[in-house]
């Protein structure tokens, strides 16, 4: 690393401001292109052909009559793309996912695809592939699944993590444990102690945009893709070492990206994309259907929790145990790990235990979602939290306060915390007018925490100044949500010029060097510590064609608002040089203006946040109305406060959303009963409140400006502050996400 | 398959095609005229995203088939805007950050503008339910809402 | 708004004894210390995370695999994924995690 | 397949009388396009119905209201003198998808898309409704409750199109009313809904009653024991709490993605009562 990443306490310009994001005009006059908007000459239309099946051996698949359908041009099965990933066992999971070999594992799996001249002749294709399926018994319950005599998904799994290597295959891949102290001694010197079972459905990610890609390869070997994606970089590694191809060969361009939120983070259907235009030698053009989306994209983890807490009368916890089992879809995932690791992270706690399982199913594929596991964690501890403090006699943000972890705490996944936000985010709350807002009949008031990680990582910045004093920002990461505004903020500040005079883009692969996905939060923070590297490389330059302008030495030129100046009496005859006067002679100076940085942007910081919301059931339907929503989160430094109430505001919704409605719904058949708009149920526009936001500035000591991710935490405390207000509103404790308007009714008609 | 021949205004030209029968009007603007503003996000009428008015009514376009466009008037996010000068609804949207991944907002603002051609003066829940069909996954449609506000006053002083 | 602890905190990362190899107590969470031979902590004689790794590796060959995989370690509280080069600051706190997938 | 768009109903009618295979009716197209896309139909013909003259129309005739085949559900809500007569027939073709599929969907499609959820139905049999049949044995009049035959069937022989929706006029202090239960606020198919429709006498009494309920049997099913329970009433506290358990005990539901049988039978009544309530106001009781 090139520069001093360490926050240092100043006043900004730029930063904090409230500008028009870059990309905004062509995305309000139709123009910015996405994945599917983009089209090569003498494109073909690709389709895949999906499993109707939960549990299927596949005998054979013959392609032939679909190859002589007039207009097709390739068809290809797992045959044609042959496993080249050298025992890297993750890469082979992606194989196996994008294009089955051996066994359809889902419904919806990819099992053969086609590329035709039309979407009409594509289609038909498909229907003439005849696949010999033996169909098998399946699972798609997280619990049954673990059952000795659930169906097996994968013969060759043993669980790891165990004390005795187990001699048995098991639908169980690993056993992990986090925690410290004697839970036992803890649980013995508790006055109050709950315990309870929780359980939470599948979702989706939910983004409006379906996966899409356009693939070009060329005899020569060299391939073009254009694709929505949350890393070009990433979806090139995967593709070169799924097709066998030198990934600098291979020139990845994201698109305008329709929301991901870990859904985009690996591959899809991409390598069969470009597998087909490899067999026929033309671009393809593949997009996925709505259908294809739910049946066979992202989901997160079903679960399964178990969680004891334990307290003495004066409120202090004195032992926390959860065991949780998370679905990973058909392959080997760390979703419980993480689960675990995160379900108490809260808390100061003495003695705490946490086992996750990752547990197969006949489901897709898990994929990260905004704070993946953390959300379903949390709904059960910060139910059993909420439950407890009610039995103790606590208010319970008090009770929350009381054991809030703070600044040398031993996290419950171990590690001491530095200066972390989960106090000041609870006495925001507990001083926010809406905790003291009265509440009416048939009405709730429910409040929790939340925890996530955050990530740094590769990051890898172009900054060029042109002869006009502009300049361009070239970034790796993805804009997901008004990055390229934020990044041109800081640009900005840290050259001292007008946001106005810095225009940001996301270059594609063979422009810039590797950069990680957007993920973990990690977009503005890691390529705005970039940017700042990138800026200060740029004004050492600058600097030097000051000196050289001035024939002085370059440790008399510092840079200030925008100019250089030299120090000293001495110079008091010398005008300030403007970055614009600087840069129009900087033909004769030594030619262009540029500053690069490449960098591993870690120390992200973890963040916090609390949640308060009102409900309101109504008793006879189960139905319930959210009518207010507060979220108070911890930004570190908040650089464009309108996209960082965005990412709250956003993550609180996708959370109402998942605790009230969203939910994979499974016949008994195996096959996906809800894979639409229609049935799996997002929030729309009359489901909700205003959502109101309050940001905290906690300084994150590893970050020059004190940035922190703030993407994913908003994610995390929904589910349970949404079913803490439903409780108290009924008063019946609710333990099954979602809490769809029927089991609210069982729930009260149970109680009655 | 014999295709039909379709005849009809786009955005106050005349524009004609050539369409298959059962070729929805989503993919006859997107893939044979190029007007993309319109997205698929589920191709059955329930995200919005492909919303377009149809001789001044709000539609889905991928409910549509090609070949009713035939002597009628088609509006697109893309005639929305005045030479360059935008529409007051896209200018608020931008002054909101009443977007982030942007996918959903050509919809959203053909189906506002659709909403306030009726109703320029709507009410919050107004709004939040004359927007109903119109899923946004980002933004949680706070920012959305404000916009639309801020907007419907700044049209009725204009 | 910075807090006094925040900024003694950053003054951790360089310390006097920047540069020099140190005995660091390295934790190593649940699955990890199975592969080290059933030990939960162990100490290592590391100036930074690249060292660190090495050394890891040769005297614990079970453990090799996992950090070729990927291995994050936090450094009192701050998790780092990728930065070989980090130094390991004299009485800091190490702790070697799963690498995360995050949304 | 082919797209063809007649300009009369005979000459409609004698194209789907006169297809070979899959043929198909195009008004709104809300549901067609849908089940095209999803691949569950491929029409070898579409006959668009739009360009036929008067099925675009609403009618005010002497007998009450005309609604063409091909009005959009969003020109229901439009009309002031059919919202005026008949508001809760309006509001259930108001509640119908979204202000999108407002402008597109028609009540008569809603009717023979023959779904037992389908949002228009329970009111317009409530409403006591009548659709006009034409097909090539020429003109006939049913009840609407005659049309669905179970879920995606209708007793309409080949070629047979619905040209209109009859409401009668209304006698004096008459309300209708229509409640679907929907787990979030807009955008959904209804899990049970309830549609009524009351005429008090002078005294504020129930005169006469039609009740209705959908989604919770295999078409939408008539309860003439609801209609008996209030008739003579004026949906005191009692009635309603035995029109609740009339309306519960008249369901056949099934559990599926939107609902459970419990669930249903329960909220039936709930939404039975509540419709009964708002007709009954509308109709001037107190």
């Amino acid at each position: 690393m090139n520069f001093d990443p360490r926050y240092s306490g100043r006043s900004f310009t730029s930063v904090g401001t409230r500008p028009i994001r870059p990309d905004g005009v062509d995305k309000v006059t139709g123009r910015a292109r996405y994945g599917a908007d983009f089209n090569m000459a003498g494109q073909l239309v690709g389709r895949v052909l999906r499993s109707p099946h939960a549990h299927a051996k596949i005998r054979k698949i013959d392609t032939s009559k679909a190859e002589k359908l007039a207009g097709v041009k390739a068809v290809i099965t797992a045959a044609d793309l042959p496993d080249l990933t050298d025992g890297d066992a993750a890469m082979y999971d992606i194989l196996d996912n994008c294009m089955a070999r051996t066994k359809a594992l889902y419904d919806g799996h990819a099992v053969a695809a086609v590329a035709a001249v039309d979407a009409r002749t594509a289609r038909q294709a498909l229907k003439l592939i005849e696949v010999d399926y033996e169909v098998l018994p399946h699972v798609v319950d997280v619990d049954e699944a673990m059952k000795h005599t659930a169906p097996l998904l994968n013969d060759a799994i043993f669980t790891e993590g165990l004390e005795e290597k187990p001699v048995k295959p098991s639908n169980v891949t690993k056993r992990t444990q986090y925690g410290h102290g004697d839970i036992h001694e803890g649980f013995g010197q508790a006055d109050f102690v709950v315990e309870r079972s929780f359980k939470t459905e599948q979702t989706h990610q939910g983004y409006i945009e379906p996966h899409a890609c356009v693939a070009s390869v060329s005899s020569d070997g060299t391939a073009d893709l254009w694709v929505c994606t949350q890393g070009h970089f990433v979806y090139r590694q995967h593709c070169a070492q799924l097709l066998g191809m030198e990934a600098s060969k291979l020139r990845v361009t994201s698109s305008e990206i329709g929301g991901g939120f870990g859904g985009k983070t690996h591959v899809w259907a991409e390598p069969v994309a470009l597998a087909l235009s490899r067999k026929a030698g033309r671009p393809v053009k593949l997009v996925m259907t709505r259908d294809e989306v739910f049946r066979a994209s992202g989901p997160t983890s079903a679960t399964s929790i178990d969680v004891r807490i334990g307290a003495r009368k004066d409120g202090t916890i004195t032992a926390a145990e959860a065991t949780l089992r998370y679905s990973c879809g058909p392959y080997a995932g760390m979703w419980a790990e993480i689960g675990a690791m995160t379900a108490f992270a809260c808390y100061k706690l003495d003695n705490v235990r946490t086992v996750g399982y990752e547990v197969l199913v006949n489901r897709p594929k898990t994929a990260a979602y905004r704070a993946p596991s953390a959300p379903m964690a949390a709904f059960a501890v910060e139910s059993a939290v909420d439950e407890l403090a009610k039995e103790i006699g606590m208010d319970p943000v008090e009770f929350r306060i009381r054991n809030a972890a703070q600044e040398g705490t031993r996290s419950s996944y171990g590690p001491v915390y530095g200066p972390i936000g989960i106090g000041p985010t609870l006495e925001a709350a507990k001083n926010h007018p809406h905790m003291k807002a009265p509440l009416g009949k048939n009405q709730g008031r429910g409040m929790a925490c939340g925890f996530w990680f955050n990530f740094g990582g590769q990051t890898c910045t172009d900054l060029n100044i042109g002869m006009d004093g502009s300049v361009s920002l070239a970034v790796g990461t993805v804009d997901v949500g008004g990055s390229r505004a934020s990044l041109s903020l800081v640009a900005a500040e840290e050259l001292g010029i007008d946001y106005g005079q810095v225009k940001a883009v996301v270059a594609d692969t063979s422009s810039l060097g590797y950069n990680d996905m957007t993920d973990g939060s990690r977009g503005t923070f890691s390529s705005s510590m970039a940017t700042i590297s990138a800026a200060r490389n740029a004004i050492k330059t600058l600097r030097d064609r000051a000196a050289q302008t001035w024939d002085i030495p370059i440790d008399d030129v510092v840079w200030e608002k925008g100019h250089a100046i030299a120090k000293g009496e001495k110079y008091g005859n010398l005008a300030a040089l403007s970055l614009k006067e600087i840069a129009a002679a900087s033909g004769k100076t030594g030619g262009p203006i540029a500053g690069h940085s490449e960098l591993v942007a870690d120390g992200a910081g973890v963040s916090f946040a609390t949640h308060i919301c009102d409900i309101e059931v109504d008793p006879e339907t189960g139905s319930t109305r959210v009518l207010r929503y507060t979220v108070v989160q911890d930004a570190g430094k908040a650089v464009h406060p309108t996209y960082v109430e965005g990412q709250y505001q956003g993550g609180a919704a996708q959370g109402i959303g998942w605790a009230l409605n969203e939910e994979y719904i499974y016949g008994k058949d195996g096959r996906l009963q809800n894979p639409g708009f229609l049935d799996y149920r997002i929030p729309v526009c009359s489901d909700l409140p205003m959502i109101d936001t309050q940001i905290l500035e906690i300084p994150n000591p590893n970050h020059p400006y004190g940035v922190r991710g703030v993407g994913e935490t908003s994610i995390v405390p929904p589910l349970a502050a949404i079913a803490n207000a439903v409780s108290n509103a009924v008063g019946v404790r609710m333990t099954h996400i979602p809490m769809s308007p029927p089991r609210i009714l069982a729930a009260i008609e149970a109680e009655r | 398959m014999a295709g039909v021949a379709v005849s009809t205004t786009i955005n106050g030209d005349t524009v004609e095609y050539l369409c298959q029968p059962d070729e929805t009007l989503l993919d006859v603007l997107r893939d044979r005229l190029g007007l993309t503003g319109a997205k698929e996000g589920c191709g059955t009428g329930d995200c919005g995203a492909c919303s377009i008015i149809l001789d001044d009514r709000l539609v889905c376009s991928c409910l549509v088939l090609g070949a009713e466009a035939e002597g009628r008037h088609v509006e697109t996010i893309e005639g929305m805007a005045h030479g360059d000068s935008l529409h007051p609804l896209q200018q608020k949207f931008l002054e909101h950050a009443a977007l982030q991944c942007g996918i959903c907002t050509p919809g959203f603002l053909i189906a506002a503008k659709d909403l306030l051609a009726k109703n320029p003066d709507p009410t919050e829940e107004e709004i939040r339910f004359g927007l109903a069909g119109n899923l946004c996954r980002c933004t949680g449609y706070d920012k959305i809402v404000r916009a639309v506000q801020d907007a419907a006053s700044v049209m009725k002083g204009a | 708004m910075m807090p006094k602890s925040a900024q003694r905190f950053s003054d951790k990362h360089h310390g006097p004894n920047e540069g020099l190899a140190l005995m660091v107590e390295v934790t190593l969470w649940g699955s990890l210390g199975a592969l080290a031979g059933g030990k939960s902590k162990v100490e290592i004689e590391a100036k930074d995370i690249r060292e660190l790794f090495r050394k890891l590796a040769e005297q614990y060959p079970g453990l090799e695999p996992l950090i070729e995989k990927g291995i994050a370690v936090a450094i009192d509280g701050t998790i780092y994924r990728d930065t070989w080069s980090k130094e390991l600051p004299q009485g800091a706190e190490i702790f070697l995690l799963p690498r995360l997938a995050g949304g | 397949m082919r797209y063809i768009r007649p300009l009369s109903i005979e000459d409609a009618a004698g194209l789907l009388a006169g297809s070979t295979g899959t043929a198909a009716i195009l008004a709104g197209g809300s549901d067609l396009l849908v089940r095209m896309k999803g691949g569950f139909i491929e029409p070898d013909l579409i006959v668009d119905i739009k360009a036929i003259e008067g099925l675009g129309e609403i009618r005010e005739t002497a007998e009450g209201f005309s609604i063409g085949a091909a009005v959009p559900c969003a020109v229901l809500g439009e009309s002031k003198v059919l919202k005026k007569a008949w508001p809760g027939v309006v509001e259930a073709a108001n509640l119908i998808g979204s202000k999108q599929v407002q402008g597109r969907c028609t009540i008569v499609g809603n009717l023979c898309n023959a779904s037992p959820a389908a949002d228009s139905v329970p009111a317009l049999v409530a409403a006591g409704a009548k659709a006009v049949v034409v097909g090539p044995g020429g003109k006939r009049t049913i009840a609407v409750e005659a049309v669905p035959t179970g879920p995606g069937k209708t007793s309409l022989a080949k070629g047979e199109i619905v040209e209109a929706i009859l409401l009668d006029k209304r006698p004096p202090r008459s309300g209708d009313a229509y409640l679907r239960f929907i787990p979030r606020t807009e955008m959904d198919i209804a899990v049970v809904s309830a549609g009524v429709n009351l005429t008090l006498d002078e005294q504020g009494r129930v005169k006469s009653a039609r009740l209705a309920l959908g989604a919770v049997a295999p078409t939408v099913i008539l309860v003439e024991a609801a209609a008996e329970v209030l008739i003579g009433s004026r949906l005191d506290e009692a009635t309603l709490e035995r029109l609740a358990k009339v309306c519960s005990g008249a369901c056949r539901p099934i559990d599926d993605k939107r609902g459970t049988v419990e669930f249903r039978r329960k909220v039936a009544g709930v939404l039975a009562k509540r419709a009964a309530t708002t007709a009954y106001k509308r109709a001037g009781g107190k």
